[in-house]
């Protein structure tokens, strides 16, 4: 329904507009219009460029990376209004905030419902400022959908704890300054012997081992722990919280992984252009294979019912306040369209879409299987599909397991 | 569900109430098992005019309460969720299309009296058993209307038509020139082959308006079929959580668990996409494409839900005694109604150029 | 693979072929050509005209409706390459086998196996004939899918078991003659308590009421016994033997449900050809509408591959002897697509395919309706998909439960 | 699986053998991270046509056992099940092309030396990326071919090809007026584009030879992928049985058990029809049909069995290290090869008539 905006908001609104144009005119650098880093903090070592450097760090001076995020501990202190109208003006204008990765997904936000003062005076004005890069801590070799059964233990040494144990698809492990780590404090209760910690990943006794993935690409890590000494400071929440506040934080991984980010939706072509650029079109610049049409028009329309889906369970939790029970349908739905998309993308280029490397193929095709492939593993983490459904079936349908 | 105001919320509640308690599935069931032929209950359908559900589109100034298409979406979902048997629909577009329409005086003649409920309105456009807009033959030559259509809901009740023609939109009074040949559909209701010879017609638009008609109709078809959807959903449900088999109830199996989440998810799209329509009607925004968003996913979800929905009841929903096979039967017709999604595929792709 | 015969068993088949010929010509009554009554028997009470019965009474002084079954009982003592000459013969010439019905499907296979000589002798000559009408008394209200929860008691009296309890979805009930029936001879053991027993429908006590289906059709009934005697000759193998026979019965049942013969493929245009009819067509005579027809292909590939199952099934549980465990796929994958072909058809003639009664519809557009709504029940009698599934991971992919 | 004779059980079996003990999944791992570029073992190559496996198709006469087509199958079922690197669909298709083809002197001075393995075949019948036999550009005047291919496999190894030009089938070796570009596909097989620039050409047959002769290729590449499908299954079922979480083995929960149960009976469709197809070259009975059906199903099943392969492996399937991805990366390319699916089902309806 229409929002019926009281003239007075609208002149600020439209102050503010003026006041982010003038800012985006003044600090972002031109020659990186329409290019994105936007994944560079998680999937990539890649060092930042001077004018890189420069955008993040003018955004991050205004807090305007984490828009809604309380303005004291660094964020931005914007209305949600305020922050669309960011994302607006930003959009228009060809630019990216620069400020991204676990930390501003999953573990700040968390960390403000949850963390001390001190704990959020110290970490999260580094996040607004993209100064620090946070990886996650959770998966074990046997620990993978029953995330419970984690074994890494942190035992109580008095003013720290002594953490030993291995974590595996630690994302970006190798690039990770910190990380945000479940760990088992109890053994004799499954879910109530675990807690929530924070750990250096230049402590001693930090080891990682980047994992090599089917896309050739190797974001995720194992991770080991021998005898690595972590200060109480560390410990988010009470010991044995960390149940609670990792599942937490996994609805705020949850919503933002089913937005198909990470597939490659980020710009470039829709199917049908991509289509209309490999395939014959008729005279009405349509595309002449009908049934390829049809399929592709099927997926669009799915796809924009998922981001209509997507955009109501933004405004009903707004209403209701905290991230919805619904973030177990929108990751299940998004990671699946993004998938569908990206084998519809492949099977739209035939042969000329399954390059791997060398002459032959533009970038942009060599890219996109990697990122059909890396697009795989949505299903699985953060929750697989199968682990969302029991998610649904229990919680929110009410179904119980055998009795 | 859509974040509503209070006046919708007020509606949808009102509407809920009304059809738990005065339009159960036995009302319709029973309207069923009289055959007398008639698509609705008459005294039901002036019972909902009472409360203004017939005057949702039509100006204040008629006698309507112009309360948006997001308020008549969701009095018919409600509706549809019983599977309540009455003309909104139909009555509805039919007094959106004579209020933006360019006739004065079948705004006077008429608006008043669809939103009292005294006039029942049917929608004449497609000319076969699939929908066809592009391909209508009747023909206007000095205000006479000469043409067929087929499978007109509500034709034998109805007191005017509102019909495409080769140049645009008319609409034709029952009487001279009009007759109706009644079709008994699988879901029981009342439709019609329709016949005019040259029948009186007062102009209401051009094509362009037909279309936007067209995508109204698409819109609040997929409404009653979100209702529709929604009440197998959750039906079904119940039925899992009660039916024992093996010493448990049906709802404690993995397989099943995991069937019904990917429905819970498909109902989430499609509903999302249903009121996405409503909202783009009041916003003006884009709404062919949201019409084509709202019906296509309407018909794949009800037709998937409507599969699961028999097969998960098993036997029990095999026999007519139960509601789910009348959903099931219905639910075919209104796929076919205004587009099946093949159709809505087609024009979405044009629509986005490819 | 081609098959090597042998000369000898050349000039005996083509011998077996005039035979069979001949016997057409002399007793297929020439008005029946094309028509068939396959379903009569099960599916509705209408009685026999006079050149059917003197075709079913041809065929069945042959024996050749059960051609593959023992002669001594009144079988054909064909052997399979013989059925199968025969089974071309009739195709020829418009004939069909007139012997048909769960007597021939299920009960006699069966009986063949586990009954004694005597029941043999009494029971399986008037099946040849097509003389008695056997049902099914299988589900009951509170065991369908969990079939072995039945409750239906019989109690031995001595010379008799006096039987109470009430049965579900008895197809043709109404119109049957016997019921083979699983009761319950033992409380105490879920499966060793069921045995197997064989009802009069006519005796004393047995009440049967027939129930409406969606698709307006009464094929099935409820069936109530109330203190029937029934004499022990009756009961087929041993006292809590009922369990392993009635599971025999329902692999021959999901065989020959398997077909799609429920669903109308009796005969009667092909997809393809259904479209064309109620479609445009192009200057090649082909279907205008791409996506149909692409959909249409899609199916028909599918029904071919599901064909070829089938008949690789046939030739191994030959060549290994008795029916395989693949029944559960072909059940499963067979009614699957016959409701496809179902709602493919209803889709191909819009609103036309969808009337109910009255003017404005063919025979067969308003026999199609019915077929579509009765052939949802294919997917939930005869153990429903779900159970198909379950027996196939557990028994076939030795997937076991929770332990 | 299909009734075999003795030779044929003989040959699966020596076939099943060889592959597990000197082929297994890690043999084609050490080739592929060689990154020679070789798109299969020369050694390996040489053991399998000492074994009889490049003289399927040739006939005896020219040093072939002409054991048909289901043997030729099998064999190539058991090397995909392993995902052996190999020239033997080229070479077995290109056998069959020379042997029916127009020209005794090819016969004689190359089936013998593709029997024995010394040379290899490639097929060169596309020229862009994706099948479409319709449309093919490569000349042939005075007996000179011109025109390029592309997407050909092992075109670098390849001392022969097989090629389709406007008016039929050619066969060209390698040297004057040919050269390749390699080009490295997901399956990191060897490719190459080919281009003939005047090369000299020896006629095999017509159009309608080369169109049996992409029927051929089609069954025997859904051969291939049977393979890959039934180990994809095995291996599934295997890690299924063992992978312990939530204290008890994924096999043992129900939603797991019904999506396994689905996809036997998917490659129980799948095996039947491949089987189907190579029944049908042996009788020659409605080949343009079988291949159709048996080149339609391997895309389709391959495709679901692949991504299910990875979704039900979890995380460890994500891995480069396991070699389900590999599976994976090779079904895309086959399913593109010699038809997709909307390719297949357009040439089935075709035949059909509809």
């Amino acid at each position: 329904m229409a929002t019926t905006a009281e003239p007075a908001a609208q002149v600020s609104e439209s102050a503010f507009r003026e006041d982010v144009r003038a800012f985006i005119q003044s600090n972002f650098p031109p020659e990186l219009k329409g290019t994105s880093n936007a994944l560079a903090s998680v999937e990539s070592g890649a060092g930042e460029s001077e004018p890189q450097r420069q955008w993040r760090e003018a955004m991050g001076s205004r807090g305007w990376g984490t828009p809604t995020w309380p303005a004291e501990y660094g964020g931005g202190g914007l209305s949600r209004r305020e922050a669309a109208i960011l994302q607006e003006e930003l959009a228009k204008a060809g630019a990216y905030n620069p400020i991204q990765g676990m930390g501003v997904m999953m573990f700040g936000p968390t960390l403000l419902e949850y963390g001390s003062e001190a704990q959020k005076k110290e970490h999260i004005p580094p996040i607004c400022r993209g100064e620090i890069r946070w990886c996650q801590g959770y998966s074990e070799p046997n620990a993978g959908s029953d995330l419970a059964n984690l074994q890494t233990s942190a035992v109580d040494k008095g003013d720290h704890y002594l953490v030993n144990g291995q974590k595996t698809w630690t994302s970006g492990g190798q690039w990770a300054d910190k990380c945000f780590c479940l760990v088992r404090t109890d053994r004799a209760d499954k879910h109530k012997g675990i807690s929530f910690l924070l750990i250096d990943m230049d402590a001693p006794g930090v080891e990682v081992r980047p994992i090599r993935m089917i896309s050739g690409m190797s974001p995720f890590c194992e991770t080991f722990f021998t005898d690595v000494k972590v200060p109480k400071a560390n410990l988010v929440g009470e010991e044995g919280q960390g149940w609670t506040i990792g599942k937490r934080l996994l609805q705020h991984e949850r919503t933002n992984l089913s937005g198909g980010n990470a597939m490659g939706r980020l710009g470039g072509p829709t199917l049908g252009e991509l289509a209309k650029m490999y395939r014959e079109t008729d005279e009405h610049g349509q595309l002449a294979d009908r049934v390829l049409r049809d399929r592709i028009a099927d997926f669009e329309i799915r796809w924009a019912a998922f981001l209509l889906t997507a955009r109501k369970a933004a405004e009903e939790s707004k209403a209701q306040g905290g991230v919805s029970e619904i973030s177990s349908v929108l990751k299940k739905a998004g990671t699946k369209l993004g998938q569908e998309r990206a084998e519809l993308s492949i099977e739209i280029m035939g042969l000329q879409g399954l390059g791997w490397e060398g002459e032959g193929f533009t970038a942009a095709e060599l890219a996109g299987v990697r990122t059909w492939l890396f697009g795989k593993a949505t299903t699985i983490y953060g929750g697989s599909t199968e682990i969302q459904n029991n998610i649904i079936a229990k919680r929110v349908l009410g179904m119980l397991d055998h009795q | 569900m859509a974040v509503l105001n209070d006046e919708q919320a007020m509606l949808r509640d009102m509407a809920r109430e009304w059809a738990a308690n005065e339009s159960p599935f036995t009302a319709w069931r029973a309207l069923r098992d009289a055959e007398t032929g008639a698509g609705f209950d008459a005294d039901a359908w002036q019972a909902m005019s009472g409360m203004g559900w017939a005057g949702i589109m039509v100006p204040e100034e008629h006698g309507g309460s112009d309360f948006g298409w997001m308020s008549a979406g969701l009095v018919v979902e409600e509706l549809g969720k019983v599977l309540a048997a009455s003309p909104i629909i139909g009555v509805t577009i039919a007094a959106w299309a004579i209020a933006q329409g360019d006739s004065d005086e079948a705004k006077a003649r008429h608006l008043p009296a669809l939103a009292s409920g005294e006039t029942i309105a049917a929608l004449a456009v497609d000319e076969g058993p699939r929908h066809a807009p592009g391909k209508i033959g009747a023909k206007v030559e000095n205000g006479k209307l000469t043409g067929s259509k087929g499978f007109v809901a509500d034709a034998a009740e109805a007191g005017i038509f509102i019909v495409a023609a080769t140049d645009g939109l008319w609409l034709v009074e029952k009487g001279e020139g009009v007759s109706v040949a009644g079709r008994v559909l699988a879901d029981r209701r009342s439709h019609g082959e329709v016949v005019f010879d040259a029948a009186p017609a007062t102009r209401l638009g051009d094509a362009a308006m037909a279309e936007q008609m067209l995508d109204r109709a698409r819109i609040l078809t997929a409404c009653e079929m979100l209702g529709m959807a929604q009440h197998l959903f959750d039906t079904t449900l119940d039925y899992l959580k009660q039916r024992v088999q093996f010493n448990q109830v049906l709802a404690t199996f993995q397989a099943l668990q995991h069937r019904m989440a990917d429905l819970f998810a498909e109902i989430a799209s499609m509903r999302a996409a249903v009121e996405g329509g409503l909202e783009a009607l009041d916003s003006r925004r884009r709404v062919p494409q949201a019409a084509c968003i709202a019906k296509a996913r309407a018909n794949d979800v009800l037709n998937l839900m409507s599969r699961e929905a028999i097969q998960l009841h098993g036997g029990i929903g095999m026999t007519d005694e139960y509601p789910v096979g009348d959903y099931l039967k219905r639910a075919r017709v209104l796929e076919n109604r205004w587009g099946s999604s093949a159709f809505l595929r087609d024009r979405f792709a044009g629509l986005a150029g490819y």
